[in-house]
């Protein structure tokens, strides 16, 4: 009995000592340097992998950050400024802020608000549609319907509104990481700053035609008129190519420009109630269905 | 002839994952790309044919002069360990883009059912190839490990292939990655079956 | 972090089956009825539970490089000693569950909780996980083999219900495979829902 | 944190995590031996009862071999009642290991399965009671054609398992000429 | 057996309504629509004004790249406006827009029926003439004729190849023009042989236009080298990596050009211009456009300036059919659907065609049922369904240039063939660019 | 004038669609069926129905219900596994098991991979397989239940020729001893062979729907004639070696379900490869896989579990075996 549990002891206790000393030694030999701090920022990363910083993904993102003198021109649009502090520190380094932003479409052509000219007939997808032609209404530059925004979100945060054939963006849920904006082949989408109290001005339309073609193509065109770039007491907006521009670093939210455009171009968001009267909100609340595709 | 039968029902009849129920944690997770689920299967293969051996030996020689074959589980899983801590080690080394490949799945050979499952078989279990219940000697034991290593690779190769195709296909979302794999392993299983009784 | 809790969270959240899909092997090579599935459950708790206590005591002492290699030893004698209890006082449940006794080891459930939750906590904690984890694991294997049972023999923990047999597939290696997925999908629908 | 990796740390840690667990496996295996081979001899014990007529000695400790197989001779107050031979046959699976019981005047007294490994709810019905062995009961090998009715004899086989059933009939088989060897020797 | 291309292909419909409508010539219209985009490459840049009184034939838009070409006016009269305006697609594009007044053309023009063989002019004159002409490839993609027939230095041509296969069901212009005018293009081939520097010549057409094989046949007898070929009706034949390998055997290699197997294909359409250009110093200001499609009741050849605007064709066979619902610049396999009727021909139009709802409207799409039609029918050896798989998901650009998007011809084969009605090709075409546009990217940075 | 339609090229397709590609498959399948329902009556017609009942009801529900997308049973493929499904089953094959066949087909083999097109196994295949394991004894029950048309149904019923054939080896006996047994005639399993699944009953009758299958070019030929070209090899070589233990060619080529399988199930375009190349692997490993599950598995049948398997290795075949590509060749080739 004894000498079984000696030998017992004794051939473990040889396996353990063989192991750890071959081991040792093999590990000596076959050392590889490698840097830890990837692995230390890529599980900072909140791991969406959804390329919205610009690289292919988060590890990518890690081994970048890592290799970079300065951390100054990454960021992480899903993780924020706090991921971005983390990494920093991780890092030994400053964190760059940044504004929060948000997506926004510049264009508003629902349905009524512009006719269609031809029913395109292909694989529903705004690429596909801007490959081939200008699209199925008189305006060049607005938003084709087709959703290919939609469905490059990874967060669920813009949707098609298929009464109105528009997108619209879901605020709470957009985490400004560019996605759509790189898709859209309109160039439409624009992240902007969210705004004091998420509140923002812009204008609402891409139409680069002329103030008489592209008010016969849409009714709430930009006709780049220029009474808003006037009325601006802050020189926020430019006018170029007949269309405005809000510059959200200058626009102080007075919202005069509001009142001043013929087409209702501008839009104002999350205002107090008082001004969602506007027409365009007006509409919006008696969204008038007339989709003929 | 004998060794031919031990190849056959060891790759096709009593596949290890299919009918055996052994390494089915890896090869659920390393089968995403077939590239991957290849490399797996090279690295269990040198794995476990190099802990049979090793594990035999010590069977033979130390547990069973020693009568001390209780030991045969930690002894075991130890000098496993040990080898496939060093073939991570080497293969670190040696080829970066294949341990990049295998992941943090390298250590999880340790944790591979089939390498231990199939020492322990080995010494444990007695087998009908050819004739009478016999237990195994050490060429046919080396063979047999191969051949379920071998079965283990191509089950694995042919499973990641189809998850390859699986990934371009629009899978329901809640069968999403583990249930459908498991529903193709099953039917996999299904299809195996049919070589039963060949050997 | 209120015990009850810890274990809650094994049997759900962290459900070693059906959420982290580990230890397939002995979830699908046991269940063929579910008091071998509950056998297999209990007796991987048992050593979950003491390697988990264990390895949470000793994390501190033990170099990097030997981690693994140690946390196996420990989990191997404990898987020894089961085996060696289940062989003198459970002869025929041991003859059922067969190789995969031994191959708790290799479990990675048991090294995946050492490694994840144990090396970190304290015993009380790491042994409230173990339970949780490993009544996790139980239940979910007494279920799996309770359906293959149902279907494929047609009776209940060995009481039939249908004179002969049931749908064979069931019991066999596919029905394994396939009732798993199924019961993962229902499980994932129904946490999802509560979520 | 863990403590840093030397040499002499690792060496040592492993070592004595090595020699605790051996010392506690030695202490436990040595608890655990007496009742393990306890319930080895009894499930050889068991089977042997069940297959040989009463006896009042312990044929266990009589076991002999006989042309490879085991027999272990059933008394009645020192004479001969039966036998009960373990045999190996290969089935469906793998390995079958079979104890056939024969009175003393070779009509099978009873069977047991010992061990097996035949698919579930297939080949695995032999363990449980299968219509087979009541079958055989009471029949001996010498005169009756025990193949099952496929191969033109009289066991009808458990449906569609006739690859364990023909195994089982082969053990049984190769028991009987174990047994007609016995009576040859005697 | 009669020879074609080895891989894929299909047999649309072939519905040559027009193959026996005499080239009429369309009548000048008071205004004409020129466009600067009328070919591949850099548009032009114009180089008359509002007010500027332009002649037949005089040049209003100069090349503005190596890759890009003249561009003349087709009419005489005053320039209204230079401005951009939509063209078939609907997307802006700059016009000169001339008011007609009369039809006075240019003096060196030499506007005589007479044909003329003698070819005095070195390699160096004609290609210069060529480039005058603004002569641009009328197989389709309108590529700068002079570019093509000068090709790198280290690179041989050996064969010219003369495209007459005209595969797309309904287009006729090319048949018309084999049988009306078969001497001219076959001189503009003499022409072209001379300017390559090459001594082999082949004509490929189809055999389904038995007529055009004749005259063809017949006014190739007094060229020794020029061997006219009549081919097996499948399509793509046209295509000329098909046509390449259904004439000589020989494949073009993989993003590589023709001449890199020794060959320079042009369309016949091409050959008459540059017969025009260099015998007769008219420059490329009228082609002939076929307009047809089931619906219309008459079909037409039309020999028409450049710049005249579709609706004005239509209103020449009677106004569009009322139940025509897509027109089609091109044939119905390659062509582009017209978003715009307003919009005017270019050099390179060669049909106009009207199908109906019950013709083309796209069906329902459904699952890809791996029928594997789409693969028999690509004449590259490609599989759209997979190209199509790997394009839904998204970023898998790696694996869609490994599978060789970018070898797609966009002759749409696979759409046309595949029984769940995919959109395969709008798809592919898509990824294809992306795909390209990656690969040019990577061999910049290199 | 509407509005205009715009679109990419081409403006034109085929007529073709799913629906009248399997449409085809089912006018394919008619001989095969009047030739069983002449035989076997009123049970082929039920467990047919049933077969397509409850394939496309599955369909139906799961598309309803569970996924919640739109409903494509006019695609009629369910009809066509529901079709294939109960003529893989022998005649006295209880109803239920034709359900429970269409579920596993159906609800788990083509549904959870996302439905048509999108499955890797070959649903009534895998229906079938599941069958066979689940109920060995039902499944190998080749009883012929009644008969319309003769009366000496005794003569017909017992195994399949290749089930007696498997018996008398295993018993013992050689083939010719078992083949003067048992008659089996060439003409009879040429036209009408008795014992078998539903559908394997007319080697004549599968034939004449390959035929139609080619015409309507709904199927390339080369599956079922590599396939039935190996078994024929492969076959003749065995039994060329030792014609007292392998069956011969014709005997296995007429004999079980390789027509019915290869001309049917092999070809289906889902679960098949896509490239030729590939298809001449696909189709040689069913053979071989066929004649060894024949000669030496426990089963007597193999060609459904070859397909199966075979089906397994087809995404591999897909990613290795490209079609034979325009632009591989190099300069002036
Ligand atoms: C997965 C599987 C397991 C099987 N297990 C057994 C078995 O344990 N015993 C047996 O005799 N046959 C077994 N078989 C074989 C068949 O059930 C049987 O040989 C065949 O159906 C012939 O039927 P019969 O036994 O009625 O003649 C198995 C077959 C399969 C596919
Ligand atoms: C799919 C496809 C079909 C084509 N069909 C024709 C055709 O029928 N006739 C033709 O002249 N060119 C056709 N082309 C264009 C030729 O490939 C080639 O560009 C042309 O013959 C070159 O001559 P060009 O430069 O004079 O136009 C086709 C091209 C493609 C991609
Ligand atoms: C970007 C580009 C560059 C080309 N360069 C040449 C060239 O240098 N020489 C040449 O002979 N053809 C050149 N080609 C013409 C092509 O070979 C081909 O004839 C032309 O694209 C029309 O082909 P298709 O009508 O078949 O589409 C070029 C084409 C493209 C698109
Ligand atoms: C030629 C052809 C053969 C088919 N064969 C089968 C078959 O064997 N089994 C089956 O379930 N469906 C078959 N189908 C129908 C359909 O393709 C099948 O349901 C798909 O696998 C479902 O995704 C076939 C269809 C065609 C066109
Ligand atoms: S005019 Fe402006 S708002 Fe209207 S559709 Fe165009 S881009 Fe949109
Ligand atoms: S915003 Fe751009 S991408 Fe989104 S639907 Fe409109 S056009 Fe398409
Ligand atoms: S369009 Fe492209 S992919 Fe489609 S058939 Fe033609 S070459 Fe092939
Ligand atoms: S033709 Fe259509 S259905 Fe057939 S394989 Fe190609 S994409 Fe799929
Ligand atoms: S339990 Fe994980 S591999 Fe077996």
């Amino acid at each position: 009995m004894i000498t079984t549990i000696i030998y017992t002891i004794v051939c473990l206790v040889v396996l353990g000592l063989l192991f750890s000393v071959v081991l040792y030694l093999v590990a000596q030999m076959f050392k590889v340097e490698e840097d830890p701090r990837v692995d230390i920022v890529e599980s900072l990363l909140p791991g969406a992998n959804c390329g919205g910083c610009g690289l292919a993904g988060c590890h990518a993102f890690a081994e970048d950050v890592v290799k970079a003198s300065s951390i100054g021109s990454f960021y992480c649009p899903v993780g924020g400024d706090a991921v971005m502090e983390k990494i920093a520190t991780a890092l030994g380094q400053e964190a760059v802020k940044t504004e929060p932003r948000v997506a926004v479409i510049k264009c508003h052509g629902t349905f009524d608000n512009r006719a269609k000219t031809n029913c395109f007939d292909g694989y529903a997808s705004c690429k596909v549609m801007a490959s081939l032609y200008s699209g199925d209404t008189g305006c060049k530059y607005g938003c084709l319907g087709k959703g290919d925004c939609v469905s490059v979100c990874k967060f669920d945060a813009i949707h098609l509104d298929e009464k109105r054939g528009i997108v619209e963006v879901d605020e709470e849920k957009c985490v400004a990481c560019g996605a759509c904006v790189k898709v859209c082949p309109k160039s439409i989408i624009e992240l902007r700053p969210k705004g004091p109290k998420n509140r923002r001005v812009y204008v609402s339309c891409s139409n680069k035609d002329k103030g008489a073609i592209a008010r016969k193509a849409c009714s709430v065109s930009c006709i780049g008129c220029g009474k808003c770039a006037k009325v601006c007491a802050f020189e926020a907006i430019t006018i170029e190519n007949n269309l405005a521009y809000i510059d959200a670093s200058k626009c102080k939210l007075c919202r005069k420009c509001i009142d001043e455009c013929p087409t209702n171009a501008i839009w104002a968001v999350n205002f107090p109630l008082k001004v969602a009267v506007t027409p365009n909100k007006v509409e919006v609340q008696n969204p008038v269905v007339k989709n003929e595709n | 002839m004998e060794y031919i039968i031990i190849i056959i029902s060891a790759v096709f009849v009593n596949n290890i994952v299919l009918s055996q129920f052994l390494g089915i944690c890896p090869f659920l997770g390393v089968s995403q790309k077939v590239n991957t689920a290849l490399g797996m299967s090279a690295a269990v293969t040198f794995v476990m044919a190099l802990s049979t051996l090793a594990t035999y030996l010590l069977q033979y020689y130390v547990l069973v002069p020693l009568g001390i074959e209780f030991l045969q589980t930690v002894s075991f899983i130890l000098v496993i360990a040990g080898l496939v801590q060093m073939v991570e080690i080497i293969l670190k080394k040696i080829s970066p883009a294949l341990y990049q490949a295998l992941g943090i799945f390298l250590p999880l050979i340790t944790t591979n059912c089939c390498v231990l499952g199939v020492a322990l078989l080995v010494v444990n279990n007695e087998f009908t190839f050819g004739s009478d219940p016999h237990m195994l000697n050490l060429g046919q034991s080396v063979v047999y490990t191969v051949a379920c290593a071998l079965g283990y690779g191509l089950a694995i190769t042919l499973f990641a292939g189809i998850r390859e195709q699986l990934d371009l296909n629009n899978i329901p979302k809640v069968f999403r990655g583990v249930p459908i794999a498991l529903i193709v392993t099953g039917i996999m299983a299904m299809a195996f079956i049919g070589f039963a009784g060949i050997v | 972090m209120g015990k009850l809790k810890l274990i809650i969270d094994g049997i759900i959240k962290n459900n070693p089956t059906f959420v982290l899909i580990l230890g397939m092997c002995p979830t699908l090579g046991t269940t063929t009825s579910a008091l071998n599935g509950m056998g297999m459950g209990l007796a991987t708790l048992f050593v979950l539970v003491l390697s988990n206590m264990t390895i949470s005591a000793i994390a501190k002492l033990i170099p990097e490089q030997v981690r693994i290699p140690s946390y196996i030893v420990v989990i191997a004698a404990f898987v020894t000693i089961v085996q060696l209890l289940l062989q003198a006082y459970l002869p025929s449940l041991y003859e059922t569950l067969g190789i995969f006794i031994p191959l708790i080891v290799v479990n990675c459930i048991v090294l995946g909780r050492a490694e994840a939750y144990a090396n970190k906590n304290s015993v009380i904690d790491s042994a409230c996980d173990g339970i949780g984890v490993g009544l996790g694991f139980t239940i979910a294997l007494t279920i799996l083999g309770f359906v293959r049972e149902l279907l494929g023999s047609g009776s209940i923990f060995g009481w039939k219900f249908i004179q002969g047999d049931g749908i064979l597939a069931f019991i066999l290696a596919p029905g394994a495979f396939i009732v798993l997925a199924y019961l993962i999908v229902l499980f994932r629908t129904v946490t999802a829902k509560k979520a | 944190m863990a403590k840093e990796s030397s040499f002499k740390n690792m060496v040592i840690t492993l070592s004595v995590i090595c020699f605790i667990c051996s010392a506690l496996l030695g202490v436990v295996y040595s608890v655990t031996k007496a009742p393990i081979e306890a319930a080895e001899l009894a499930k050889i014990n068991n089977a042997i009862k069940a297959v040989v007529p009463e006896c009042n000695n312990n044929p266990s400790e009589e076991m002999m071999k006989v042309e490879g197989s085991v027999v272990y001779p059933a008394k009645m107050d020192g004479t001969i009642v039966g036998y009960a031979i373990k045999v190996n046959t290969s089935g469906f699976g793998g390995p079958i290991q079979i104890m056939v019981g024969f009175k003393a005047d070779g009509t099978i007294y009873n069977t047991a399965v010992i061990s097996h490994s035949e698919t579930p709810g297939l080949g695995a019905k032999i363990s449980d009671e299968i219509p087979t062995r009541t079958q055989i009961v009471g029949k001996n090998p010498a005169f009756s054609n025990l193949t099952v009715t496929k191969d033109g004899g009289e066991i009808d086989a458990i449906t569609a398992s006739t690859v364990t059933s023909r195994a089982f009939l082969k053990g049984v088989d190769t028991a009987h000429k174990v047994f007609v060897e016995l009576q040859k020797q005697q | 057996m009669k020879r074609t291309f080895s891989i894929g292909g299909i047999h649309p419909q072939e519905n040559n309504l027009s193959r026996e409508a005499h080239i009429e010539t369309f009548p000048v219209l008071d205004v004409a629509y020129i466009s600067m985009a009328q070919h591949l490459g850099a548009p032009a840049e114009p180089v008359v004004q509002k007010g500027d009184k332009v002649k037949v034939g005089q040049v209003i838009g100069k090349p503005t790249g190596f890759i890009s070409t003249f561009v003349h006016s087709s009419v005489s009269g005053t320039v209204k406006a230079v401005e951009p305006k939509g063209d078939l697609a609907g997307n802006p594009v700059m016009h000169i827009v001339i008011d007609v007044e009369g039809d006075e053309w240019c003096e060196e023009i030499n506007r005589s029926k007479d044909i003329v063989r003698e070819i005095p002019f070195s390699s160096e004159e004609i290609l210069e003439k060529i480039k005058n002409a603004g002569v641009v490839g009328l197989g389709g993609a309108a590529f700068p004729t002079h570019v093509k027939l000068n090709p790198p230095k280290d690179k041989k041509a050996e064969y010219l190849i003369i495209n007459g296969t005209e595969c797309e069901p309904y287009i006729t212009s090319d048949d018309r023009i084999m049988r009306e005018r078969p001497d001219e293009i076959v001189i503009g081939a003499a022409i072209m042989m001379k300017a390559l520097k090459v001594d082999k010549c082949y004509i490929g057409i189809e055999e389904n236009k038995p007529e055009a094989i004749v005259s063809i046949t017949r006014a190739a007898s007094h060229y020794p080298d020029m061997k006219v070929v009549a081919l097996k009706k499948k399509y793509p034949q046209g295509g000329e990596k098909q046509l390449i390998a259904a004439l000589t055997g020989r494949k073009v290699p993989s993003l590589a050009l023709p001449i890199e197997v020794g060959a320079v294909v042009q369309n016949v359409g091409t050959s008459l211009a540059v017969y025009e250009a260099v015998q007769k110093n008219k420059p490329l200001i009228d082609n002939v456009v076929t307009v047809t499609g089931n619906c219309v009741p008459q079909h037409r050849n039309f020999l028409v300036r450049v710049g005249t605007p579709f609706s004005k064709i239509l209103n020449a066979i009677g106004g569009a059919p009322s139940d025509a619902a897509k027109f089609v610049s091109g044939g119905p396999m390659m062509g582009k659907a017209v978003a715009n009727i307003e919009a005017s021909t270019l050099k390179a139009t060669s049909a106009l065609l009207l199908l109906t709802e019950a013709e083309t409207k796209r069906k329902e799409e459904g699952n890809c049922i791996r029928c594997g039609n789409c693969i028999d029918a690509c004449p590259m050896g490609l599989e759209p369904y997979l190209l199509n798989k790997l394009s839904r998901i998204g970023g898998m650009y790696d694996e869609l240039e490994k599978e060789k998007i970018h070898d797609c011809i966009e002759c749409g084969c696979c759409l046309y063939s595949c029984p769940a009605h995919i959109p395969l090709l709008d798809i592919i075409r898509v990824s294809k660019a992306e795909v390209m546009n990656i690969m040019r990217n990577r061999s910049v940075k290199k | 004038m509407a509005r205009l339609l715009v679109s990419g090229a081409p403006h034109l397709h085929v007529k073709e669609n799913t629906q009248s590609l399997m449409r085809d498959v089912l006018i394919a399948l008619a001989p095969s069926l009047l030739v069983s329902i002449y035989f076997f009556g009123f049970s082929a017609i039920k467990l047919v129905l049933v077969g397509v009942i409850s394939c496309v009801l599955v369909e139906y529900l799961i598309q309803k219900f569970i996924m919640k997308t739109k409903v494509t049973v006019n695609d009629l493929s369910a009809t066509v596994t529901g079709c294939l499904l109960a003529l893989n089953l022998p005649p006295s094959s209880p109803w239920w098991l034709v359900v429970i066949g269409a579920i596993v087909a159906i609800g788990i083999v083509k549904m959870t991979f996302g439905g048509l097109g999108q499955n890797i196994f070959n649903p009534a295949l895998v229906g079938r397989v599941f069958l066979l394991i689940s109920f060995p004894t039902l499944m190998t029950d080749w009883t012929i239940p009644e008969s319309w048309f003769r009366t000496d149904v005794d003569a017909f019923t017992g195994a399949t020729p290749l089930g007696i054939a498997k018996e008398g080896l295993a018993a013992g006996l050689t083939l010719p001893e078992i083949f003067a047994a048992n008659e089996f005639t060439f003409r009879e399993m040429f036209f009408i062979k008795a014992g078998g699944s539903v559908g394997e009953i007319s080697a004549l009758a599968l034939i004449l729907g390959f035929v139609y299958l080619l015409i309507r070019r709904v199927i390339k030929p080369h599956i079922p004639l590599i396939i039935v070209g190996t078994i024929a090899v492969m076959t003749g070589i065995f039994n060329l070696i030792n014609p007292e233990i392998y069956t011969g060619p014709l005997f296995n080529i007429f004999t079980g379900g390789v027509l019915l399988g290869s001309i049917f199930m092999a070809t289906d375009y889902v679960t098949s490869p896509m490239s030729v190349k590939g298809i001449v692997i696909y189709s040689i490993g069913i053979g071989v896989i066929t004649v060894l599950i024949r000669y030496f598995g426990a089963y007597p049948e193999g060609i459904s579990f070859a397909i199966l398997i075979m089906n397994t290795t087809v995404p591999l075949l897909n990613k290795y075996c490209k079609p034979w590509r325009y632009a591989k060749e190099v300069k002036n080739g």
